[in-house]
């Protein structure tokens, strides 16, 4: 029997698989047993994190997760204020918002693109990577950066939005509302794709709780988790959008449901868009540090620049948990500070490493041809993974 | 547990009226891009796209400004910004190589000895040309060799991204 | 026998039907000029449908177009790297025999009333026949190159060939009674047009063309998302060249078949011109070309079907279709309804 | 967080005003399973820390529930001391599933030893030796002279 058995090793260079391997027995096309192999990209965060000091952590837990950098940011600065014991004034937590869902929208089109590019449709990736450059542009005009923003900095962020910003952010997004028709109907409901997608992989709602999964992932299984509705933090609590909660479980669901996301996304950035209200961006106890001269330039530039003290942030000993709903699902981050200008330890569980465990659950009898629509249905980054 | 192949949907007849209807409106969007819409990305490098102002691109050092207190070196998070003992005091030297354009040490410098500069595509031919001494970062980077044309973007809502010369 | 006979008798041995044709005109060198134009417009039509521009920079006035001409200078120069404990001899024969078998039945397909070069009273049969040669090659470079990835590809691309050939036959049978006759020359010589004859197994006919030559929804012998390369994993060089190439053979081929059977082959040529085949032959290709160009938009479109799929295609729609072809031009026969243009 | 705090106590554990539980590692079984029966059905992340002077490594397993709407909005933490020298834990993954790839990198990184956990390698390459996570696995830092 066990000549029938054939072990394939699908990656770490495989176009089918990103940055990791698996190990597949195959019987004939089905898949027999399915064990994923990580830590390619693995780049010891957690230990880096302990000679960095606090702000200068900000890059390095944008890193891993590089298709949505603002949570991951958010996330760890949210941690490290309650150990400060800093409040963002009221708009600085709105730009963060804006950041977060504008980063959650170009983050679904760029898995949007990887699963067209896994199922072979080449216009489906190449349009969500252009469509991405959109929002990153919006992105890019709001902090500075494309990809690695470093936007939010204890107690607020570091910039204002220019004037010309909401006129261009809201062209922008009737442009991505029409795209998202096209999108239908040429790669989502495409009957080739639906054939591809629909009943594969398909993850009933008590094996979704069970294994822990997080994001799309899971409220396409039919469970109403979303920490932004659940614990709502920043301003989410005052902006009005639903959760995308859908109950089939299968690719295809996980894929519809990631543009359904973009859609309540939208919404919500047209109401911050709306109800943004003006005032400082930083919290008082820093922005009286920073000298006049460069208040005048805050006020004439909108650039914030850093007060001294951001050189050498000593929080109180202690520790802080939070946890924030990124584009792939849910980051949670545990900080321990022993009062010294470095972290004691620094815990971060990305999204993607809270589904690796999916993936021998679900491979299992599905065909070869499976593996990348399920792998690309999961959204699954695996730098985000490894960390 | 191998799932039913419905490559025709069962719903009877009126699955194989969706599948073909499914076929056909993909086709005509296809057939709609490859006539109708223009294309969005541009020749880099003969084109290059305006950037903002406020850019976060390679950073530039006016060292007359500078105070020495050293607070680039220690804010950056790539150890890129080392100081450099130039006589009684201390200048920074940047490693263009490790920086990540975050624009901490502009942001922190006191002096506004650090300025944002847009170019971001600079290269070199080995890498301890990208170690650059006080003097040669105060001198700020190269000219690219060529001068691409420049476009800036305007969002459209039919296009997304319209390229236009700058008028200004 | 002066050197000017010598010339003289080999420009006339050149221009005999039976040299020409499988050399020239629907033969080797058109094909391989049209394989490269081919490949070049795909990769155009897909990056306009993509919003981006393609293949530029090689002859950039003339939208890239020798791109390919560079690409098959890297194939030739490139070195072709054997792998150690692959079957050697079949390594190497597999793609050149899959490129070669390829071209064959163009030696049976005329270009004009008088210029064919073999004719036979079932032309039509001997075409098909020799269409199912070449993709047994699929399945001797799978097994040849001793990797599991184009093992699998070579049985994938075996289970397709199996699913694709049967609605194939019964197809062309289909549209063959209504013209009475299985010798191709007739049949293009009726001036009919077999699509409004029979739509049905012009359909069938259609897709078992992009079927078979892997037009992009029945990619799956190759998904390079799945099983890298399929059957052509270990190949490099022009070894790899030629793979790529011979499906474009192959649907050359299929489709010029296609213009003759449902398209009226040079329809539009009255008879002062038929005699002379450039015009009734362009006009042939203009119409294969049409065919061609719609074949390699799908890439654009479709993502990739799974296997399962492609044969419940072939086995159930297509054999079910081709029979109700097959009905449908007894009906029509039987009817003695006046078969109108 | 108060009709939480009662919830646990009513089965049975001592739970602090910040919603931890300090538990022994030869209880943490029954403790874990008491906690999984109130709702918590799924672990957030298992964090180990290691505190080289008093010779002890800590393990805080951070679980959360997705079902029951009143207790996702809490975190619940729990903590287990475990001895530097021979550091071994029962495996909770019989209770909660999803603690799987969370055990395997702790154990990976710290050296502990989950007993029932099969994963063992995730992060490092096979021939890596040495506890990368621990303290005294030094990394060299770069001062900000040249």
């Amino acid at each position: 029997m066990s000549e029938r058995i054939l072990e394939l090793y699908i990656g770490p260079q495989h176009p089918g698989s990103g940055h990791m391997r698996f190990h597949i027995k195959v019987d004939g096309d089905i898949i027999v047993e399915a064990q994923p192999n990580i830590g390619y990209v693995h780049r010891a965060v957690e230990k880096i994190a302990e000679t960095k000091k606090y702000i200068q952590i900000i890059p390095l837990v944008e890193r891993p997760s590089l298709a949505d950098t603002a949570n991951p940011n958010l996330c760890y600065i949210l941690a490290l204020e309650k150990l400060l014991g800093v409040e963002p004034p009221e708009r600085a937590s709105y730009l963060r918002v804006l950041l977060a869902e504008m980063n959650r929208i170009h983050s679904h089109f760029y898995g949007i693109g990887i699963l067209g590019i896994m199922l072979g449709s080449s216009t489906a990736f190449m349009w969500g990577f252009a469509d991405r450059e959109i929002l990153i542009d919006l992105c890019q005009l709001l902090t500075g950066a494309r990809i690695t923003y470093s936007y939010i900095i204890p107690g607020g962020v570091r910039r204002d939005m220019p004037k010309s910003f909401v006129e261009r952010a809201l062209k922008a997004l009737r442009y991505i509302e029409k795209r998202l028709k096209d999108y239908d109907n040429l790669f989502i409901e495409n009957p080739v794709t639906k054939a591809r997608l629909e009943g594969v992989g398909v993850l009933k709602k008590k094996d979704a709780i069970r294994l822990g999964v997080v994001g799309p992932n899971l409220r396409a299984s039919g469970v109403r988790y979303d920490v932004r509705k659940n614990t709502p933090y920043c301003v989410y609590d005052k902006l009005d959008f639903d959760m995308v909660v859908l109950k089939e479980g299968d690719s295809y669901a996980r894929l519809r449901a990631r543009v359904l996301e973009i859609k309540e996304s939208i919404k919500i950035i047209r109401q911050i868009l709306k109800e943004i209200p003006e005032g400082p961006i930083l919290a008082e106890n820093y922005y009286k540090m920073i000298p006049p001269k460069w208040k005048d330039y805050y006020s004439s530039t909108g650039i914030l620049k850093f007060p001294a003290i951001f050189a050498r942030l000593k929080p109180s000993p202690g520790e802080a948990v939070a946890r924030v709903e990124g584009g792939r699902g849910e980051f949670f981050f545990y900080v321990i500070s022993d009062g010294t200008d470095k972290p004691y330890r620094l815990r971060m569980v990305s999204p993607s490493y809270r589904n690796v465990i999916l993936f021998s659950h679900l491979l299992k009898g599905h065909r070869i041809a499976d593996i990348p629509a399920i792998y690309g249905s999961l959204d699954y980054f695996p730098p985000g993974a490894d960390r | 547990m191998l799932q039913p192949t419905h490559y025709i949907p069962t719903g009877g007849g009126m699955g194989v009226i969706s599948a073909v209807e499914g076929h056909v409106r993909a086709l005509l969007t296809g057939l709609k891009y490859l006539v109708t819409k223009p294309r969005i990305t541009i020749l880099y490098p003969e084109q290059a796209e305006e950037l903002p102002q406020g850019y976060r691109g390679m950073p530039v050092y006016h060292k007359d400004k500078c105070i020495s207190c050293s607070l680039c070196a220690n804010i950056c998070p790539a150890n890129a910004m080392k100081m450099v003992k130039i006589g009684k005091k201390k200048y920074p030297s940047i490693n263009y190589n490790r920086c990540i354009f975050c624009g901490f040490c502009v942001d922190i410098c006191p002096a506004g000895a650090l300025e944002y500069s847009p170019v971001h595509d600079y290269a070199s031919y080995n890498l301890e040309e990208l170690e650059f001494s006080p003097e040669k970062f105060a001198e700020g980077p190269p000219e690219p060799p060529f001068k691409p044309e420049i476009l800036r973007i305007e969002t459209d809502e039919e296009v997304g991204l319209k390229y236009v010369h700058p008028k200004s | 026998m002066s050197v000017s006979e010598l010339i003289r008798w080999i420009v006339s041995l050149l221009l005999k039907p039976y040299v020409f044709a499988p050399i020239f005109f629907p033969g080797i060198a058109t094909a391989f000029i049209l394989i490269l134009l081919l490949i070049w417009l795909e990769r155009k039509i897909a990056a306009k449908v993509q919003l981006r521009y393609g293949p530029l920079y090689v002859s950039k006035r003339f939208g890239g177009i020798l791109q390919l001409v560079a690409d098959l200078l890297r194939y030739l120069f490139q070195e072709p790297i054997i792998p150690k404990n692959a079957d050697k001899i079949v390594f190497i024969l597999g793609p050149i025999l899959l490129f070669g078998t390829a071209y064959i039945p163009t030696a049976l397909i005329p270009v004009s009333g008088s210029f064919v070069p073999f004719r036979s009273e079932v032309s039509l049969l001997v075409v098909i026949a020799l269409l199912s040669i070449s993709p047994l090659f699929d399945l001797v470079i799978g097994w040849a190159s001793n990797n599991k990835f184009s093992l699998i590809g070579g049985l994938r691309e075996g289970y397709i060939i199996v699913s694709y050939e049967i609605p194939l036959f019964i197809s062309t049978i289909a549209i063959a009674m209504l013209y009475g006759t299985l010798d191709l020359v007739e049949i293009a010589g009726q001036n009919k047009w077999g699509v409004l004859l029979n739509p049905i197994a012009a359909l069938v006919f259609l897709i078992v063309t992009y079927m078979s030559t892997a037009r992009f929804p029945f990619e799956i012998a190759e998904a390079e998302s799945e099983i890298v390369m399929g059957p052509y994993t270990e190949y490099s060089g022009i070894l790899y060249g030629l793979t790529m190439g011979a499906s474009y053979v192959k649907m050359y081929v299929l489709s010029l078949l296609f213009t003759i059977l449902f398209l009226g082959g040079w329809n539009p040529v009255f008879w002062p011109f038929t005699l002379h085949p450039i015009l009734p032959g362009l006009i042939m290709l203009a119409k294969a070309l049409v065919v061609m160009v719609i074949g390699i938009f799908l890439r654009a479109v479709y993502p990739r079907y799974r296997i399962d799929h492609a044969l419940s295609i072939g086995w159930k729609l297509l054999l079910t279709l081709s029979f109700l072809a097959v009905c449908y031009s007894l009906l029509i026969t039987y009817l003695q309804v006046v078969v109108w243009v | 967080m108060q009709e939480i705090a009662e919830r646990l106590k009513a089965k049975g554990l001592k739970v602090g005003e910040d919603l931890k539980i300090v538990v022994p590692a030869s209880k943490i079984k029954e403790e874990a399973r008491k906690v999984r029966d109130v709702g918590y059905d799924h672990v957030k992340s298992v964090t180990g820390i290691d505190y080289p002077h008093d010779g002890v490594f800590k393990i805080i397993y951070h679980v959360s529930s997705y079902s029951d709407r009143q207790l996702s909005k809490s975190i619940l933490t729990i903590e287990v001391e475990i001895s530097r020298d021979n550091p071994q834990i029962p495996s909770l993954i019989d209770i909660w599933p999803s603690v799987k790839y969370l055990e395997a990198e702790t154990s990976e990184l710290f050296g502990i030893e989950f007993q029932g956990n099969s994963l063992k390698k995730v992060m490092l390459p096979e021939d890596f030796e040495g506890f990368p996570l621990r303290r005294d696995f030094k990394i060299p830092v770069e001062g900000i002279e040249k």
